[in-house]
């Protein structure tokens, strides 16, 4: 029985082990891996990725061959069999503990700080494209500054929805909000950093592009911010992660980067459909 | 006056005669145990019945599970379960199983039982306390299980029930009603059952220990039932307000966690101020430890029954302890590891991220010594020892995903998608379980005086130890390829191709649920039917071995056992065999 | 109060043949003065099932207008002197979603009245009366499944909205009469079968609010009467 | 069978020497068989000995919950409105922290009473009832504080600081309530005619009802500077 638990261990292991090399669900098409990254700090989490894949990846596999190494040499011995003890004992377990582990963790950590920096760390270009973010129930809504460039105040005892007016923009009084641009859709312009500036309309919600190596909640009462670059012209999907009610599954928009001159004459047309 | 005239010593309680007192409001700490494990008996045999119907519900979303309309009806128009009805069963699915199954099986359950009766002690400190602490707790489940019968429908916030959702009200839709209002009470309700027991636990272990029953001499089952309950005790002290806190938002208007001019559903909120990452914040604070407080005594009881199969104690008893300690210490460190993406401070993000990486030190500790300790053993192949076994490959499958998950940059991608579900189902959901089989198949002669059959055993590990690892691993596959969680649909361009991996994990997940009827069944015919159990059927030391199966009313009899030595004296020459009992004054020949 | 209406209701129900089968009629036609909000257009890129059905672009419906300032989507009934009914009407009136839209835009009722909800979509939608007199409810409604059945009591302007697709609104009426009519495109609308009486005509516009005139029958004959609403640009 | 073995009778009652290694297995909550009048002492060091601190070391920690949910809401707070303690809470101040004094004015003549073996309970137990009563003073005390801040039109969804204000005092009054439920079970012990008083039990009262007073002053400190 013993021998057939290190069987079993073993063939886990592996089968385990080969989606996450192959990077498909066992010889079918089925793609198991992040999508290709089209932001431009992206790659750095891909490594940090990929590091962490081999070392963790590594010690899962020695880990569960030695476990099952050790159950199938030593289970079942006959009653007389003499105890041996690991060589070393436990002082030479612990320090071999602190030693991998520790250089494990300096590593990824240092790495990691790298990756996160790029991200968190470096502030907004000042001539990044604002662009402002609504998540509500249950969909993304956005704002882009008409030709003052200025986006108006929300006041959101004015948001009503049958007039679609998600943001509570106050055209009546408030000028700088009647150009405002509102679509149901993220455009952006390639290779030009954007500004997000994220606003949550009722509860939490969170933007998460896969390709873009992005994810950051809209904390209600907090409004907060990210910032990239996309490389890569195409559609992609932006999805809610912050369960947020009944129609969370659905909650959804699309990001499609454009060249320039494609994304102007979209903005074009969005500003005659104000 | 008369004082003091005609007193004789006394019992602190009498074993008691009525059905109501044996068997009901019973203080001996033996039946609440096994209520306590009776309970989660029932927790989890629910839960797993919500996760069956969400498996179901994802990979066919649009047909009708016949007879689910009558659990209800606005739920399952037609059998065909609403989105928020999924969230509801996600919800129930979660609560349950981390509240009234993982904290109550391993810690509450066996530690009743067991933690007395190790130390030498007749009972518990505070054995009212101890009654209490179950009958609060049952209390707890009774409300949680009615909302799932209010008008507006169960809660659907998820088991971290982040505010604002939360704590609106019925305006954030369906499940945001009654529903909610009683999950924060079940939780406030649960939280004092859980301080009364960690006290119980705490001034039990501190104060009851037999005549040289050292801190030093205490089973590594003991131990981790000790840190566990000092966690336990912190961690549901502040769950504790925040609970009341969000009640009193959805109550009493209050304003804690809700900001201003929030507009749900058309209407504008009557708040003002509250702060969202407040409550995420005292939650995790709580909610992290609560990972321990399921692991630890899954570990220590995993480590106790090892040392019995092994014939062997641990390379190191104090080593295993101190790193327990450890883990308990740091865990109240890294809350923060739960909120990366929440819009904290880029700083404070990677000071979580540093204890969360540190705290893999003491684990990696753990296993290796487990490893090392399988090393020249005379390992015996039981239904226990295959569990305990398999809780060590769990454990290490569920830890290393934790390196990916303690980094924010990583987190960045892998925050929400099932990567994280696979993560802690592993390492908390299903190692803990293993731990509780192990302990049910190695303590259930204790417990009933009757043996299981160790055969259906063997059989049930294999279902379970296979399925669990057919179900868990994809997770992590989707997680990397970016597949949400908490989705009650996969209608996103990017998702639709991956369910035919959710459609394997569906299948697999009804086969395992259906081998746990096996274990079911094993459970109640040998409760019944078993070979009666000798006193010590695996020739283990420790002191609850000491006593025949099942133990009297007051364990020793009045007598209280005087230890003589460590607990876990194996591979040595004795007139008993290869081991001394705790309790022998036998000196061990060369 | 509660008296003179149960007596009403009693001579009402006495007589309701004749009154019911009354021969008077009301037509008219709903126009506005001054610029209306310019309707949006939907984005529904977000529910591709949707916006794939429809082939021009699709405008919010808050305020429909036609040729010659005409308005359509307005409420018109007798709000008072209308003969008490002694009972809603049998059949359901129909509230369908279709490509993310709700058909009609306002759906006028009896109090009483049973409304069918109907989901044409692939997608799942929710239902959100965002009742005040009534009570409020929301259910989510999985395609596939069959339609909700729902009755309003009380009468008032409700509100609907589905929370899945945030642009979806409409309207129910819930009315104490049956002589109602919605105005069309052109804005003209018909109230007939109006027995011989002294009337009260309400007209109801979801941004404009409500209008009164009087209107007297005397038997057989076709009352015109004209509303006009002071369009706001915002 | 080494499990067998039993120890001999005599270890079984001679109290374990008292190396702070080890209990005494739990045998405890004896009646001493010579029937003389003294504050009980137990071969096992009383459970409720330890379990009072670890109680209060979890309110302790709950309360520190509750002051940092006030200390990072304020931080986010746009509705920071400052409130004005009702007056009377400093007189309910003095009222716990006079109760505390007489608590220990009791606890010292109940141990005289026992020195001196006479049968008089009547002074231990006037000073009792006085912290009783004190007691019960400091919570009507605490909600007259609560009407007069609703006759200033503040109510417990007023405002944070009216929020916090009432559920801290009211956590505190309710703490402060077992408090007294744990002192009318010692006058109740302390009149028994078989003396079943034992000392853990008084002592591990008046520590909670003491710290009662501390968390009180703190509390207080925590409302003044904060709200």
């Amino acid at each position: 029985m013993g021998k057939l638990f290190a069987v079993v261990v073993v063939v886990i292991a592996l089968a385990s082990a080969v989606p996450l090399i192959t990077h498909t669900w066992y010889g079918s098409a089925i793609r198991l891996a992040p999508p290709e990254d089209i932001s431009t700090h992206g790659h750095a989490i891909d490594e940090q990725l990929s590091e962490t894949m081999i070392e963790a990846g590594l010690s899962f596999l020695a880990a569960q061959f030695v476990l099952a190494f050790f159950v199938w040499r030593f289970s079942s011995r006959p009653a007389n069999a003499e105890i041996k003890s690991f060589p070393g004992g436990a002082r030479g377990l612990v320090i071999a503990a602190v030693v991998l582990v520790g250089t494990e963790m300096l590593a990824l950590g240092v790495l990691g700080q790298k990756a996160w920096a790029a991200v968190y760390f470096a502030p907004a270009k000042p001539d990044a494209l604002q662009i402002q973010a609504q998540a509500g129930q249950f969909a993304f809504y956005f704002r882009y500054p008409g030709a003052d460039g200025k986006l108006g105040d929300l006041h959101p005892d004015k948001i009503d929805e049958g007039n679609s007016n998600f943001f509570g923009l106050d055209p009546a009084n408030d000028v700088e909000s009647r150009d405002d641009i509102v679509t149901g859709e993220l455009a952006i312009p390639a290779n030009r950093e954007v500004h997000l500036l994220m606003h949550a309309k009722d509860v939490g919600h969170s933007f998460y592009v896969r390709e873009l190596r992005i994810q950051q909640d809209f904390v209600p009462g907090l409004d907060l911010s990210v910032h990239f670059t996309a490389t890569k012209i195409g559609k992609y999907e932006i999805v809610c992660t912050q369960l947020c009610g009944l129609g969370h599954y659905n909650m959804k928009a699309y990001l499609s980067v454009l060249s320039q001159e494609d994304f102007d004459s979209w903005l074009k047309q969005k500003a005659s459909e104000q | 006056m008369s004082e003091g005239s005609a007193q004789t010593v006394q019992h602190q309680h009498a074993p008691p005669q009525s059905f109501i007192r044996k068997h009901v409001f019973s203080l001996d700490h033996k039946v609440i145990g096994l209520q306590y494990y009776g309970l989660a008996l029932l927790a989890v045999v629910i839960g797993m019945g919500l996760s069956w119907l969400m498996r179901i519900h994802l990979v066919w979303p649009n047909a009708p599970i016949p007879g689910l309309q009558w659990l209800s009806k606005t739920g399952a128009p037609g059998g065909i379960m609403t989105p928020e009805y999924y969230l509801s069963l996600l919800t129930m699915h979660g609560t349950l199983m981390v509240f009234f199954v993982l904290t109550n099986a391993p810690f509450a359950a066996f530690g009743n039982y067991f933690l007395p009766i190790q130390i030498g002690a007749e009972d518990m400190a505070f054995p009212r306390f101890n009654m209490m602490s179950f009958w609060t707790t049952f209390v707890a489940f009774c409300i949680l299980v009615a909302a799932f019968f209010v008008h507006d429908g169960p809660p659907l916030a998820g088991w971290t029930a982040y505010a604002p959702l939360s704590a609106v009200g019925p305006d954030a839709g369906p499940g945001e009603g009654l529903g909610q209002t009683l999950w924060g009470l079940s939780i406030f309700v649960f939280c004092i059952a859980s301080l009364l027991g960690s006290l119980n636990f705490i001034a039990t272990t501190l104060d009851l220990r037999t005549k040289g029953m050292t801190l030093a001499r205490m089973p590594i089952s003991t131990w981790a039932w000790f840190i566990t309950s000092c966690i336990s005790l912190l961690a549901f002290a502040v769950l504790l307000p925040a609970s009341l806190l969000l009640i009193l938002d959805r109550v009493a208007g209050t304003s804690f966690f809700i900001p201003a001019g929030l507009v749900i559903s058309d209407r504008l909120q009557p708040h003002s101020g509250g702060s969202p990452l407040l409550w995420q914040h005292l939650f995790w604070f709580f909610g992290h430890p609560e990972v321990y407080i399921a692991i630890l005594p899954a570990m220590g009881i995993v480590s106790h029954i090892l040392i019995n199969s092994m014939r062997r104690p641990l390379l190191s008893h104090k080593v295993v302890i101190y790193c327990m300690m450890g883990i308990g210490f740091l865990s109240y460190m890294v809350w923060g590891h739960h909120m990366f993406v929440s819009g904290m401070n880029p700083f404070s993000a990677l000071m979580f991220s540093f204890p969360t990486l540190v705290i893999t030190i003491p684990a990696t500790i753990m296993t290796l010594i487990w490893l090392g300790s399988l090393y020249g053993s005379r390992l015996r192949i039981t239904a226990a020892s295959l569990f305990a076994l398999g809780f060590i490959s769990m454990f290490v499958s569920g830890g290393v995903s934790g390196f990916f998950l303690a980094q924010p940059s990583i987190d960045i991608f892998l925050h929400a998608t099932y990567f994280v579900v696979g993560h802690f189902h592993m390492v908390m959901g299903v190692a803990a379980i293993f731990g509780v089989f192990a302990g049910t198949y190695f303590w259930f002669p204790k417990m009933t005086g009757h043996m299981m059959d160790e055969r259906l055993g063997k059989l049930h590990f294999w279902f379970t130890f296979i399925g669990t690892y057919c179900i868990f691993m994809p997770f992590h596959y989707l997680g990397l390829a970016g597949n949400v969680r908490r989705y009650s649909a996969f209608v996103d361009d990017f998702l639709v191709p991956l369910i035919p991996v959710h459609r394997f994990i569906t299948i697999v997940a009804l086969l395992t649920g259906a081998g746990q009827l096996i274990f079911l069944y094993n459970l109640i015919h040998s409760r019944f039917r078993g070979a009666p159990a000798p006193p010590n059927p695996w020739e283990c030391t420790s002191l609850e071995w000491s006593m025949p199966s099942p133990p009297p009313f007051d364990n020793f009899g009045g007598n209280h056992p005087v230890v003589y030595r460590d607990p876990y004296q194996y591979g040595v020459k004795s007139s008993t065999g290869d081991y001394l009992m705790q309790d022998s004054p036998e000196e061990a020949k060369a | 109060m509660r008296n003179k209406q149960l007596c009403v209701f009693l001579l009402a129900t006495a007589a309701s043949p004749a009154l019911l089968f009354g021969a008077g009629k009301v037509t008219g036609k709903i126009t506005y003065t001054g610029t209306p909000a310019k309707q949006k257009v939907i984005d529904m890129s977000k529910e591709p099932s949707c916006a794939k059905q429809h082939t021009t672009p699709v405008t919010t419906e808050a305020v429909v207008t036609g040729p010659n300032n005409s308005l359509g989507y307005v409420v018109v009934y007798i709000s008072t002197g209308a003969p008490d009914e002694s009972s809603a009407p049998a059949q359901a009136v129909t509230f369908t979603q279709k490509g993310c839209q709700y058909i009609p835009h306002v759906l006028a009722m009896h109090t009483g009245q049973e409304v069918k909800v109907v989901n044409d979509d692939q997608t799942s939608h929710n239902i959100h009366p965002l009742a005040k007199v009534n009570r409020e409810w929301n259910k989510s409604q999985p395609p596939g499944t069959p339609p909700l059945s729902e009755k309003f009591d009380k009468e008032e302007f409700i509100p609907v909205k589905c929370n899945v697709h945030p642009w979806m609104h409409g309207y129910f009426a819930v009315l104490k009469t049956s002589h109602y009519a919605i105005s069309d495109e052109n804005g003209s609308f018909s109230l007939p079968n109006l027995p011989a009486g002294k009337y009260t005509l309400t007209a109801w516009q979801e941004n404009y609010g409500t209008q009164t005139q009087d209107v007297t029958i005397t038997g057989d004959e076709t009352k015109t009467v004209d509303f006009t609403f002071k369009a706001k640009p915002y | 069978m080494a499990t067998t073995i039993q120890p001999p009778e005599a270890e079984q009652r001679q109290k374990p020497v008292d190396d702070g290694r080890s209990g005494g297995g739990g045998v405890r909550n004896l009646v001493p068989a010579d029937g003389s009048i003294k504050l009980l002492d137990d071969y096992s060091p009383e459970p409720s000995r330890t379990g009072i601190w670890v109680g209060l070391a979890a309110i302790t920690m709950s309360f520190a919950a509750f002051t940092s949910a006030l200390v990072v809401r304020q931080a986010t707070a746009n509705d920071w409105r400052h409130l004005t303690l009702p007056s009377i809470v400093f007189v309910n101040t003095l009222m716990l922290l006079a109760s505390s004094g007489t608590l220990e004015v009791a606890r010292q003549s109940i141990a005289t009473f026992v020195r001196e073996k006479t049968g008089n309970r009547t002074i231990p137990l006037l000073w009792l009832d006085a912290t009783l009563l004190l007691g019960l003073i400091f919570i009507a005390g605490q909600y007259v504080a609560w009407q007069q801040l609703r006759a200033g039109g503040l109510y417990l969804a007023s405002n944070p600081n009216s929020s916090f204000f009432y559920v801290l005092t009211g956590m505190h009054a309710l703490h402060v309530l077992g408090g007294l439920g744990g002192l009318t079970r010692v006058i109740y012990k302390f009149r028994q005619p078989v003396f079943g008083l034992r000392r853990s039990t008084l002592d591990a009262t008046s520590y909670y009802w003491h710290f009662m007073g501390i968390l009180w002053l703190y509390l207080l400190l925590v409302m003044w500077l904060k709200l």
